[in-house]
Formats: C-alpha cells, structure tokens, sequence
C-alpha cells in the first residue's frame, strides 16, 4: 500500500501532459507554447467529437432498449460504424435553404452555435493536471460562453422565415430566459462554500476522504443535493432536452428552429447540443460531484481523467433516460416551474448553504442537529413549493354507470 | 408528492431497458431479412390459380373462366377472357378454360373475396411475403402462367385448407359419379343403348 | 392583416378573438399545421390562429384522404363492400366490420348463431384493447415521450395483431365478418391464444399506468386542458370515450344490447371533467372492463355453426328496404345505413364515422389552449383519417 | 496589445455603426450583441476579466433577449414590415437630441472627472476583491441599484400584464 498522495502509477496520470510535452520538444522554444495550446484544442476536439459520435449510437441503443427493440445494428459489427455512416450521410445531403431565408444568419446560426458550445470545455478540469484554461473565473466564463448559445438557436429560427421555425425561436429566448437564472443560482452555494470562482480550486476543495470511503463531494451534503438536483433540471432545459425540448418540439412544431435545415447544418445543430449536454454536464461533474476525485481512497490508483470520465458518461446517460420516459412540458408549464419552483428554491438553498457554511465548526451531538435543520431547510421548500405547482393536478378517482 | 410519478415512470424504463438482455418477451423485434417471420397458416397474400398438376399447369388449370370472381372483385383488379375452345378438366369433363387471366396485384387488396365466391376452388390465396418489383407496371401485372401454381403449392402453404378442398372436391367428383353411374343405369336399364363413356380428351 | 389597431387597452388574450394587430401583442399569427405534420395523425390540416401560442381560431381541413367509400358501396355487390370498410378505420377492420354485417344482417332478415356472436364481442373487445392501447401510445407520443408508451402500446398491439393473422389471414385489414356469422371458425389453439393475451394484458396496462398515468407533467398537460361540457357533445353528436369522459352514460352495448353483450357483465366508466386527461383514464378503463369482458366471453363460448344457413355468398340480393346497424365501436358508434332496391348493389350507403363526427368540436375543445395542447386535444379525440376522409 | 486594442475598438465602433444603419431590426439587434462582445473583449483586453464575463453573461445572455423579444413581440411578423420606416427629418432630429444629450452627459463625466497624473495598469484584482469591495464600501450604490431595477422591473411587468385571465388555468 502506497500513500495516497503519491499514486504508484502517477505515469498514467500524467501520460497526457508527457505526451503533448514530448510532440511540442521538437519545435523551437518560441512556437512550444503555440503547439501546446493547439493539442489542447485538437485533442478536446478530437475526444468530445468522438463523445458525440458515439453518444448518438448510444442515445438511439439505449432509447431502443428502452422502448425494447435493438436498435441500429446493421452498420458494422453493433452497429459501432452507424456515427460515421449518419455523418457521410449528412455530408452528402443537399443543403437546401429556403428561398425566404435570410442567407446570411440561416448559415451563421448553426456555425455560432457550436462555436459557442465548445468553449465551455476549455475551464473545465477533466483530470488533476488537465485543464486548458486555468481562470480566476472560470464559472462565470463557461456560463458567459453558454448564454449566447439560445442566440443562436433564435438567429436559426428567425432566419429560416418559418412560421414553426418563428415560433422555436420564441421559445427559445423564453427557455433561455427563465433558465439562465436557476442554473446560475444553483452553483452560487458551491462558489460560497468553496470560497472561489475557479474550477480547478472548487474540485480542490472537493478532495479527501472520511474515513477514506466517504468523499468530501459537495452533492453528498443537503445544499449540494439540492443545488445538484436543480443544475440538473436547469441543464436539461438549458441544452433543451427531453422534457424541456420545446424548441424542437417534435410533435408540436414539426422540428422547430431545425425545419428548414438540412445536411451538415442540421448535423452542425445536433452536434452542437451534444457539446452543449457534455460540457453541462462537465461542470455539474466538477461543482457537484468532485470532478476528477476518485470516490474513496483505495481507487485513486485509477487516474483522475478515468474518473471524470466516468461520473460525465453517468450524467449522460441519466439525460438519455429521461428522454426515453418524459413527456414534455408546455410553454407556460415550463416558465412556472422556473420562476415559481426552481428559482425559489435555489434561493432557499442559497440560505441553506449559508447556514451550513457559518456551522462549520459544530461537532458531536451538533452535527447531528446540523444535518436536521438543513436536510429540513431543503425538504420542507420542496415539499410546500411542489405542492403549490402541482396544485389542481392530482390522479383521479372515476365513477361507472349504473345500470 | 411531487416527482413520485416521474421516479416511477424512469423505474418502468429502467426495468425494460435491463429486460431486454434477458427477457424475450421484453425484445420482440425480429431481423427481418435474417430471420424470416413464421406465417400463420391462415395468412393470406394475393391470389393465385389452383393447378391439378405441376408439369402442365395451364392445361390443369381448375379455372372454368365463369367470371364471377372478376365480377365480385372489390378493386375490379381480376381480367378474364374466355376461351373459343374447350379442354377437358381434371374429372374429365369437357370445359371453357380462361385464354386470359390476369391479376393487377397493384391494385388487388388481398381481400379473399374472389376465393369465397369461386365455385370451382380454382383460385386460393398466396402467401407472398416479400413483395418487390423493379418495374411498376409489367411487374405488377401477373398473367395466366404466373398465376399458375400447383395443387401440391396449395397443400403446401395452406395444408388443412387444401385437405379440406381436396375431400369436398372428391365428394363432389365422387356424386357426380355415382349420379352419373345411376344415370347410366337407368340408362342401361332403358331400352336406349348406352352412351359411350368419354375416357379421354379428343384426340389426345 | 395589416391594419394596425391602436387601441391601448386590447381585450385579453384568450378565446376571444382579438384584432389582428395590437402594439402589445403583435400580429395574429397563422400556421397550418399539416396535412404533413408529425402529429395531425394522418393527412389533417388544421389552420390554426395563433396570438403568441395561444389558439384564437382553428379550423379543420381534411377530405386529402377521400376514397369515394360510399358511391363505391353503392356500385359494388354487398359484399364487396366488406373489404372496404377494413380500410375505413384500418385499425379497427374487426368492428367496422361487425357493423356494416349487422346492417346487412337487419337487411336480409338474417340471424347469427350464438358461437358466431360471441366470436364477434371476442373480436370487437381485442379491436377496442388494440385501439385503446394505441391510442394512449399516440396521445402520449403526441404529449413529447420518445416514443416509449408507443412503442410498449405497439408491442402488445403486435400480439393481437398476430392473433387477428392466424385467425383471419390479415393483420389489419381482417376481412372477417360475413353476413350472418363470421368466416372462420377459430382453432383451440387460437381460442388458448386470446386466453393467454388476455391474462397477461392487465399487467401490461398496470406497466403502462405505472409509466405516465401518474407522471407529474403527463396530469399537468392533460387535465383541465380541451374540456368537453356535456351538452355540447351531446348536441354534436359525440359518441364513445369522449362521449362518456364528459360523464354522460351512453355505451351502445348497454343502450342497443346488439350481439351478445347482454349476457356479459361489465361496468362503463364515465369522466367527471371532460378534459384530456378523463378522455385518456376513460379508455385505460375501458381497457380493464374489456378484458373482463374477454374472459367471460372465452369462458362461456358455445359450440355449433358460426353462419346462419341461410346466408349465401353469391347472387345476394336483399328484398327492398333500409337498415341501420350500429354498434360501439372503439372510436364511438360506427353506423351502416343502407336502402336496398332488391338489387345486388346497395341503393344507398352509407357510413357514420365516429371519429368525423367526433372530430367537428375540434375548434371547442382548442381554443384558447396553445399549439402544445392542441396536439394533444387532437390526439385525445382519437381519429383516423381513413374514417373521416372516407 | 495596441493592435488587439485598435482592432477591438474598429469592431465595436463598426458593428455598432452598422446596426444603426441597417433597416432590419433584427439584424440591427444581433449587431449591437456583437458590438456589447465586443466590449467584453475590451475589458479582457484590460485584464477585467470578471466585468467581461459578467458583461457577456448579462448582455449577450440576457439583455440581448429582450430586445429581441421587444422586436418581435411588438411588431409585425412579416418580413417586410421588419423594417425601419424611412428617415424624415422630425426623426434626425430626435435622434440628434437624443445623441446631444448622451454625448453632454457623458462629456460631462469626463470633464468632471480628475485624471491622477500618470497612467498606470490597473491592479490585479482577484474575485475575492470585488466582491469584499461590493459587500464593503460599495454596499449602498449595489444595494439602491438592486432596488432601482426590482422597481423598473416590477413597473414593467405591472404595465405589460393583460388584464386578468378568465380562466382560472391559465397561469403563463
């Protein structure tokens, strides 16, 4: 047994950098730090691309078991080559643009879009030593480069001169709106507690053990659930999936902002949502779930990319099975739950961490009332605003005819 | 409380997302082109004629050409012409035999009515399964000779039908005779010589 | 369209209809949802006013789907007509069926054998749970899930379908019902086949209540939204689930008692709201009553012929006269009116569509509601275009 | 840095500019985000690094919806109505009075204003010291322009309310 400071294979976890170091000492001196930052890009590029590729295949896998048929198998062996066929297929497809559109913004929306929705993963960190950017406000910068991206999706809609497509893009600004807020509140108590705005210091003060099994993670506290819990639900409508697909609204509005795109356009869009799911995804991984820390101990022999790795593809993989269960909500519906539910409550949490930020030091017998009075401060909210939102909605009681 | 029915609806999912790696009843799919679907007997799919025999099918044909089928048709999809001559059927008898018979399968529905009203059990339903055509008119049409398809065919995609045909045929054949037979006995019982029994075709 | 309004204070927003422009609200905006639309179910057009979401004005298109289907009735034999009415409401062939030989049956003055009426309620019921299920699938597609309830609603559908195959040779378009009985005389197997679906179908549907009857967002979609007053769809003419969501007790197999349903013991569920939500529960009940019918039926079904002898197929020619049959059908009453001149060929015919008829309170159920609930309103109303296109 | 400065500063002069210009609104719209991008960049340029995200969020992420909002809720859908009427001259000299009394405020400010002699980078500020100097000496000024737009905000949507709905479901 080696102690954890010092991993056995530490090699392996700095594999990446020595890599990259190794490809940049053949340039000069002057242009290494160029080099550097392009592998950064190309190797975030290359990874969350393929991440993108291949959580397609498993969207429409898991969907499909889901609804139990197999689904795509015939592309290579699984189905595996089913990314790449979707992609030659987009690539070759005509791009047809409406002879109404506004060329210019119906061709920019998309390229914006997943412009913007690659910055995000420059600030986070995806090991101990990977990280792109280290910023002193590293959370205001990915939610800054993740606000414009509804921008976007309204220059889609707008520019399509679609009367469905019109309609996205009013939904859009109006998720985006009611979204922005609880999302940025849900994180505040963790920029509170971990006393900084930078992602590599917030999974910092995430590290250590009790007792080496119990990580210090911020959702395994009541604040952090909560805080957790409601970044999900804004990230969900943020990234405007299932159930909060409003603009694409399949069944309403044909597909909203995307109607009038085709080919490698509309591939651009879904791309960019991925990116979008990914890096939200990314940053709740790092506020909430301890980023990169192994969750006891004993694994930390197991590199810190490995781990975030895997806490990301669990996040996804519970969007995915949302999708498959949710039906979605209505317009109204939607807002009410942001301004009446959702913002409330990160207030509330905001209260809560504050609470359990001042009781620090409380021990022994203390703790216990600790932990009451702020699984109370989350629950009692919850239980009173979510009766209040689903007021008048409740299953029902039928009669039968006499005869 | 709030959220209850969503947990419960996510742990429905969950449940058949793990029952379909172990549950068959939870995967219905079938892959199609790999494994092929097992038809009912019952199913049906487009007419076909009924022949007495695999070598010469449209000198068997059990068609008399009567054109009720053609008139019943829903769709009208049915064309029959009716031959000059006459050709002897499977009991012997000297019948009109269609000189066309054609089918537009593209507009045929697969309804079974022609097969009801037929009283000759000539024309039975076919089993075509997979049905594809590189062409959209000729393809479609299906003649006399296409339609043609042994009895032993009939037995074999529709095997309790076709023994069912098969017995009332040879009860029907089986009165005949016997209704012949008496008519020749009192025929022969009559002071009248009796006819010659027909025992093959004209000039085979 | 143009003319701006400048009225300051604009009526609310709402069912009223408002001036087409206002500087607080903008233009009306008008969006013809279909007839290729997702959702419409079919070839339907509605051409919706919207102020923002909200639906000031709709109106129903349809006729893309029109076939002719009564003038072809009136110039082909009566039997010929059968195979047609499959195709009115392709997915329940079995009931239309029922319902056009009932109305022939009256017609000739024919009588059905008892095992050939139970074959028919056995039939009818599987048609209603494939239709229910369907239906809740659709409605549930048509409320934003990924297609789950569709595909577990379509899974159990596969299994009667299968069954309707091995009984009647088609899938969907069954072609079963003869005027004065049915066509085949179903096999021990077939009859140990319905037993086994219908022990196993109460599970699928506590599987299926369990996946979204209780979800939070699937109430707050469906319940208050479309509200159907009584007697308004009294006064259209609305029959079946929807009929009954609004809490009026009319079911004809309790009203007429046609075939053999007065033998079985069963309970009509009726809705207290009339909204989406009410329509939708109505139908998983009816589900439930069903196969309590199903299992009665297969319990008590009697041995003898399952033709009348004295039905013919060919040279059928009814003395002159009318008849109307009408039974329930899973839609709502599906009726056959005939008049016979004693010719081969109906004088008239003539089909009453539930899902036409139930489908002209469209515009009140919808507005005021917005696009979202207009899509679920339309799936809740239960049509197929192939009925009210006819 | 200067060229980073003078090709920050042709981008915000020049989108702003243009959206002036433009007779689509919307695209007059997406121009000024660009233009408030552009200044976001300027503060980075200037090491603000925390003023320009929380510009970027807040104008690009927020401000820049309303005024589309505005655009599209308050005019008419179709394309041609988009845009802007013609000049007339009650218009130039609106404008013109309007662009008067922005320039003398903002002269104002800087005249009034006493330049320390020698320029000097700004400091390195951390988070931790904004939000110590928000919390602390700036207290007020955050405190009264927080209840400032509470109250515009709460005037606006007291204006914009339709009269209350019939329906009691009706809760958007």
């Amino acid at each position: 047994m080696t102690p954890a400071a010092v991993p056995p294979d530490r090699w392996l976890e700095l594999a990446p950098l020595q890599l990259r170091d190794w490809v940049t000492g053949f340039l000069p001196a002057s242009l290494q730090w160029l080099a550097t930052g392009l592998i950064t890009i190309v190797a975030i590029l290359a990874v969350f691309g393929l991440l993108f590729a291949y959580l397609t295949l498993a969207e429409r896998k898991i969907l499909g078991r889901i609804q139990n048929r197999p689904g795509p198998n015939r592309t290579g062996w699984f189905g595996l080559l089913q990314p790449f066929a979707d992609g030659v297929k987009a690539l070759t497809k005509e791009d047809v643009v409406p002879r109404q559109a506004d060329p210019v913004l119906h061709y920019l929306a998309p390229v914006v879009l997943v412009a913007l929705s690659l910055l995000g993963f420059a600030v986070i960190p995806f090991g101990r030593h990977l990280v792109a950017v280290e910023l002193d406000a590293a959370v205001l910068y990915f939610f800054a480069a993740g606000a414009a991206t509804e921008l976007a999706i309204f220059m889609a809609g707008w520019a399509s001169r679609n009367k469905y497509a019109l309609l996205a893009a009013m939904r859009a600004l109006a998720q985006l709106i009611s979204y922005e807020l609880p999302l940025l509140l849900a994180f505040v108590p963790v920029v509170m507690l971990a006393g900084t705005l930078s992602t590599t210091a917030i999974v910092a003060a995430q590290g250590g053990w009790t007792l080496g099994v119990l990580p210090h993670w911020f959702v395994l506290t009541p604040w952090g659930f909560a805080g957790f819990v409601i970044f999900m639900i804004a990230a969900l409508a943020e990234s405007n999936r299932s159930p909060f697909d409003l603009p694409e609204a399949e069944s309403e509005l044909i597909a909203g902002h995307l109607t009038e795109y085709s080919g490698f356009k509309y591939a651009l869009f879904f791309m960019a949502e991925y990116f979008g799911m990914c890096a939200l995804c990314g940053m709740a991984v790092t506020l909430f779930l301890g980023g990169w820390q192994a969750p006891c101990a004993a694994l930390e022999c197991i590199p810190s990319y490995a781990w975030f790795g895997a806490k990301l593809l669990t996040l996804l993989l519970g969007f995915i099975w949302i999708r498959a269960t949710l039906p979605r909500l209505r317009m109204d519906q939607l807002t009410r739950l942001a301004w009446k539910f959702l913002v409330p409550l990160a207030l509330i949490n905001l209260g809560t961490a504050a609470f359990w930020s001042l009781t620090a030091g409380w021990t022994g017998g203390l703790q216990l009332v600790r932990w009451a009075v702020a699984l109370a401060l989350v629950a009692g909210p919850f239980v009173l605003l979510g009766r209040r939102l689903s007021r008048g909605v409740a299953p029902r009681v039928y009669r039968y005819a006499s005869s | 409380m709030l959220g209850t029915g969503l947990l419960q609806g996510l742990a429905v999912t969950a449940k058949n997302l793990v029952g379909s790696f172990h549950d068959p009843a939870r995967l219905p799919t079938l892959e199609y082109p790999e494994v092929q679907p097992q038809l009912p007997e019952a199913y049906r799919n487009f007419p076909f004629l009924v022949s007495e025999s695999a070598e010469d099918p449209m000198g068997t044909l059990r068609c008399v050409a009567c054109q009720i089928c053609e008139k019943e048709c829903p769709p009208q999809c049915i064309y029959i012409e009716k031959s000059k001559d006459k050709k002897p059927d499977a009991a012997g008898k000297q019948q009109i035999f269609p000189a066309v018979f054609v089918i537009d399968t593209s507009v045929c529905m697969s309804c079974q009515i022609c097969v009801e009203v037929c009283p000759f059990e000539s024309i039975k339903m076919d089993q075509v399964f997979a049905i594809a055509t590189t062409e959209r008119f000729g393809s479609l049409l299906l003649t006399r000779e296409q339609l043609a398809k042994p009895n032993s065919y009939y037995h074999q995609i529709h095997p309790t039908e076709a023994a069912e045909v098969d017995r009332r045929l040879a009860a029907d054949r089986q009165a005949a005779e016997d209704k012949a037979k008496a008519a020749a006995a009192a025929k022969s019982a009559a002071p009248t010589p009796p006819a010659k029994p027909a025992t093959g075709g004209p000039a085979a | 369209m143009s003319a701006p309004d400048s009225s300051f204070l604009a009526p609310p927003a709402g069912s009223q209809v408002r001036a087409v422009h206002d500087e607080f609200h903008g233009d009306l905006l008008e969006v013809s949802m279909g007839p290729h639309h997702p959702s419409t179910h079919g070839v339907f057009r509605m051409i919706v006013t919207l102020d923002g979401e909200t639906i000031v004005k709709l109106k129903p298109v349809f006729g893309y789907l029109h076939r002719n289907h009564e003038k072809l009735g009136e110039n082909t034999s009566y039997l010929a007509s059968m195979p047609y009415t499959d195709r009115l409401d392709y997915l329940n062939s079995m009931t239309n069926n029922w319902a056009y030989a009932l109305a022939v049956e009256r017609l000739a003055g024919l009588a059905v054998p008892a095992r050939a009426e139970y074959l028919r309620v056995i039939l009818a019921e599987l048609t209603r749970l494939l239709n229910h299920s369907c239906l809740a699938g659709f409605l549930l597609q048509d409320c934003g899930c990924s297609g789950t309830p569709l595909m577990y609603a379509f899974r159990e559908r596969e299994k009667i379908l299968d069954l309707f195959e091995s009984l009647s040779g088609s899938r969907m378009m069954c072609n079963f019902q003869r005027f004065g009985g049915c066509r085949v005389d179903p096999s021990a197997d077939w009859l140990a086949g319905v037993q086994q679906l219908t022990d196993g179908y109460g599970a699928f549907l506590d599987e299926f209540e369990a996946l979204l009857t209780g979800n939070e967002i699937f109430m707050a979609r469906t319940q208050g939204v479309g509200r159907l007053a009584a007697p308004l769809a009294i006064s259209a003419g609305v029959t079946g689930p929807v009929l009954r969501a609004s809490g009026v007790a009319h079911d004809l197999r309790k009203v007429d008692g046609y075939g053999a349903y007065p033998q079985f013991d069963f309970r009509v569920p009726l809705g207290d709201h009339g909204d989406t939500y009410d329509r939708y529960m109505v139908r998983i009940l009816e589900m439930r009553e069903s196969i309590q019918i199903l299992r009665q039926a297969l319990a008590r079904l009697p041995d003898g012929p399952i033709m009348d002898p004295k039905a013919k197929l060919r040279g059928f020619r009814p003395k002159a006269g009318e008849a109307y049959g009408r039974i329930e059908g899973p839609k709502g009453e599906i009726g056959f009116y005939l008049i016979s001149d004693g010719s081969p060929n109906p004088y008239r015919y003539r089909v009453r569509p539930p899902s036409f008829i139930n489908l002209t309170i469209l515009e009140d159920l919808c507005l005021g509601h917005t696009v979202a609930d207009a899509v679920i309103i339309l799936g809740s109303v239960d049509i197929v275009l192939g009925e009210v296109d006819r | 840095m200067i060229l980073a400065l003078l090709l920050i500063t042709l981008l915000i002069l020049a989108s702003a500019a243009v959206a002036m210009v433009l007779r689509n609104l919307i695209h007059s719209a997406l121009l000024l985000v660009l233009s408030w991008c552009g200044i976001a960049a300027f503060y980075l340029w200037a090491g603000a690094e925390f003023v320009a995200f929380a510009q970027i969020l807040v104008y690009v992420g927020a401000i820049s919806m309303v005024v589309l909002f505005a655009v599209l809720l308050t005019r008419p859908a179709r394309d041609a109505e988009l845009s802007v009427p013609a000049v007339t001259v009650l218009r130039v000299a609106a404008g013109l009075m309007a662009a008067g009394m922005v320039a003398s405020i903002l002269g104002l400010a800087v005249l009034t204003t006493r330049f320390s002699g020698a320029a000097t980078r700004a400091p390195q500020l951390t988070v931790k010291d904004l939000g110590a100097l928000l919390a602390g000496p700036h207290a007020a000024a955050l405190l009264v322009t927080g209840v400032i737009l509470t109250v515009a905000l709460l005037g606006a949507v007291l204006i914009a309310a339709p009269a209350p709905a019939p329906r009691p479901e009706d809760h958007s």
